[in-house]
């Protein structure tokens, strides 16, 4: 019987320091979902035709759209590296400029990304509109800027 | 203690594997289904060697997946048809001798029908992974090793269902989702050239788990054989 | 569909799914129990 | 036979209350989100049923390993009916979840690392109780599900590492986390007002449910004495 709960316990142990030692090597790697702008500019060359992400923030006055061709140009930007970005079809209603978007698609020879879907991609902040905050109504702003950049 | 427990487990092993070399139910129906499937694979995907190439680390591990799945049914029915169970629970000792040996014999099935499936894929689909043989090994036998582990357990759990022939699948895919990721990923960085430290995260991963499964199977083997 | 007809989905969908269950759920006592009074009305019978 | 007891009664009925006050908050009271507009009210269901849904599993896990250690069938009757009432609210989480992506990501289903894991769970646990409807013998089936849930509890967090380094899209959650929840307060009520009521609809649901379990095991205790007799 003592033989018994001698094996759970090292059983037990074991199982939490293999879990303990992923857990702790996994938050030193980082993996990414989505490439960053300028990653993809750096890596352009060995990724052209692969289908991947790229995940970044859309630059301001940036988004073109043509209705009658349902094509939408836009600017995706990390700050030092910016792609241009193609999309056929409509995007979702909380894409716009100012804010954070992931688009899937291809890297294509002619130096734009073609994308497929787009995704928007928002922060964990939950807050009604009245809230006097610098960030709320900088949000405000892009969405007026928005109006105007869609006609 | 140890020795014992290597002793009885290698017992095991070899009556599994000396039964298999008699028979050969099990590894004939295992590599003649390799092959199968990837000849399916083609009619599937259509001749586009662009795509192909794409998704080879996907349907590889599919490949080897479904191979062991197929297997690891057979482990135990074959007890279960032969009315050996009660004579298997006769056997001296811990259970874990008896969970061992079953796992060292379905982990042998199943490398062997994946040392067939690798160079076969390789010829068929026209990709050159002769150089990067080693570290697709290593890659494939964690994998097995995790897949295998949880996989032994649910085959001799299973065995005494209702419909175990489905059961097995969709009690093992969910819980093996860890090792078919981290096997897949980490062939699809090797086949993209990335060396073996690209890759380093996945392989502890596979490592982590194989560790986890490798000492909670066994102890739970000694819940599910008790009659 | 505007957003609250996302939002009518979601909370229609949410509370189909919790009163179906709790239906599912009655369904099943009452199946049960009368089951089980059938069974011991007649084991008593014999006995007795 | 067919209710409960009273003390059932009132717990059901508190939950119903709850979750009709938080309704009202949630979908009147409390002012539309910033950036999503009233979208974002789907947060009131989809977040309180996945933390009962994990609390559910973690009873399944817990009672599991009391069964094995103690053989009370009692133990058993918790594990399966936690896992049911775990699987209709991870059901409601993923429904719920998808309905708020389209308008707000623009997509119903994307493979993101939340998603995924949620979906993961869900599978295994419908695989359990597909196990414990398949069992040819109860006192087997019990044994096979009690090990299925410890393996499958276990295999949550390395389900959680391997999904998270494959991808995340989902934003990181907004209560547990350093430095305070970033909800607006006014926000928070209807969310932990319907957390309350789901937790106690689910309390309901698993007393209801193990009553069902007690009159099988009854069921089957009589049965057997008869065949006995017989």
């Amino acid at each position: 019987m003592k033989k018994r709960k001698l094996k759970y316990l090292l059983a037990g142990g074991i199982v939490v320091a293999a879990l303990a030692g992923m857990i702790y090597s996994g938050v030193q790697e980082s993996m990414v979902y989505f490439y960053t702008p300028s990653e993809l500019v750096q890596k352009k060359d060995a990724v052209q035709g692969k289908s991947l992400r790229v995940g970044g923030m859309v630059v301001e006055r940036s988004i073109r759209w043509d209705p009658q061709t349902l094509l939408l140009t836009f600017q995706l930007t990390d700050g030092q590296g910016t792609v241009f970005v193609r999309h056929k079809g409509t995007a979702p209603d909380l894409f716009k400029e100012g804010a954070g978007a992931v688009v899937e698609g291809t890297w294509t020879p002619e130096g734009f990304f073609r994308s497929s879907n787009i995704m928007a991609k928002h922060s964990e902040e939950y807050k009604p509109p009245a809230h006097p905050e610098t960030l709320e109504s900088k949000k405000e702003l892009f969405k007026s800027i928005l109006k105007e950049g869609k006609p | 203690m140890v020795a014992e427990l290597l002793r009885r487990t290698w017992a095991m092993t070899w009556k599994d594997v000396t039964v298999e070399l008699r028979a050969r139910e099990r590894i004939n129906a295992m590599l003649f289904f390799a092959a199968l499937v990837l000849f399916i694979f083609n009619f599937a995907l259509g001749p586009d060697r662009e795509t192909l190439r794409e998704v080879a680390p996907g349907l590889l591990w599919l490949a080897f997946l479904f191979t062991g799945m197929l297997g690891l049914g057979r482990s135990f029915q074959a007890e279960r048809e032969n009315e050996c169970f009660e004579e298997l629970l006769l056997t001296p000792g811990d259970r874990e001798s008896i969970f061992f040996g079953k796992l060292a014999g379905n982990i042998l099935f199943m490398v062997t029908a994946e040392a067939l499936i690798l160079p076969l894929f390789g010829i068929l689909y026209n990709l050159d992974i002769w150089g990067l043989l080693p570290s697709l090994a290593l890659v494939a036998f964690l994998g097995t090793v995790g897949f295998s582990a949880i996989g032994t357990l649910l085959a001799a759990m299973t065995a005494h269902l209702r419909a175990r022939e489905v059961m097995l699948p969709l009690l093992l895919f969910p819980l093996t989702v860890p090792v078919i990721l981290g096997s897949v990923r980490a062939t699809e960085a090797i086949l993209a050239g990335g060396g073996l430290s690209e890759v380093s995260h996945w392989l502890k991963l596979l490592g982590g788990f194989d560790v986890i499964f490798l000492v909670v199977c066994p102890l739970a083997f000694e819940f599910v054989l008790e009659e | 569909m505007g957003n609250w007809g996302f939002v009518g989905l979601a909370y229609g969908l949410a509370l189909v799914v919790l009163v179906g269950y709790l239906v599912f759920l009655k369904g099943r006592l009452r199946g049960a129990g009368e089951e089980l009074a059938a069974l011991e009305q007649e084991s008593g019978r014999r006995t007795r | 036979m067919g209710r409960g007891s009273l003390a059932t009664r009132v717990l059901g009925g508190t939950a119903g209350l709850l979750l009709a006050a938080g309704l009202y908050l949630g979908l009147v009271v409390v002012p539309p989100d910033a950036v999503q507009g009233d979208v974002q009210r789907i947060m009131y269901v989809h977040v309180p049923s996945i933390v009962t849904a994990y609390i559910a599993f973690f009873v399944v896990f817990c009672t599991s390993i009391l069964y094995l250690w103690k053989r009370d069938l009692r133990f058993d009757a918790v594990a399966v009916s936690s896992a049911e009432i775990g699987v209709v609210f991870t059901g409601i989480t993923l429904a719920t979840g998808m309905i708020w992506g389209k308008p707000t990501w623009g997509v119903w289903w994307t493979w993101d690392a939340r998603l995924t894991l949620t979906a993961i769970l869900f599978t295994i646990y419908v695989g359990y109780l597909m196990l414990r409807a398949f069992a040819e013998e109860p006192l087997a089936g019990a044994r096979y599900g009690a090990v299925l849930a410890i393996l499958g509890f276990l295999d949550i967090p390395l389900n959680h590492l391997a999904v998270y380094w494959w991808r995340t899209l989902h934003q990181p959650s907004s209560i547990l986390r350093p430095g305070g929840p970033s909800v607006a307060s006014d926000m928070l009520l209807p969310l932990a007002m319907n957390f309350a009521g789901l937790v106690l609809l689910s309390t309901y649901f698993l007393v209801e449910r193990v009553r069902l379990e007690r009159l099988r095991h009854r069921t089957a205790e009589v049965r057997l004495t008869r065949g006995r007799r017989g």
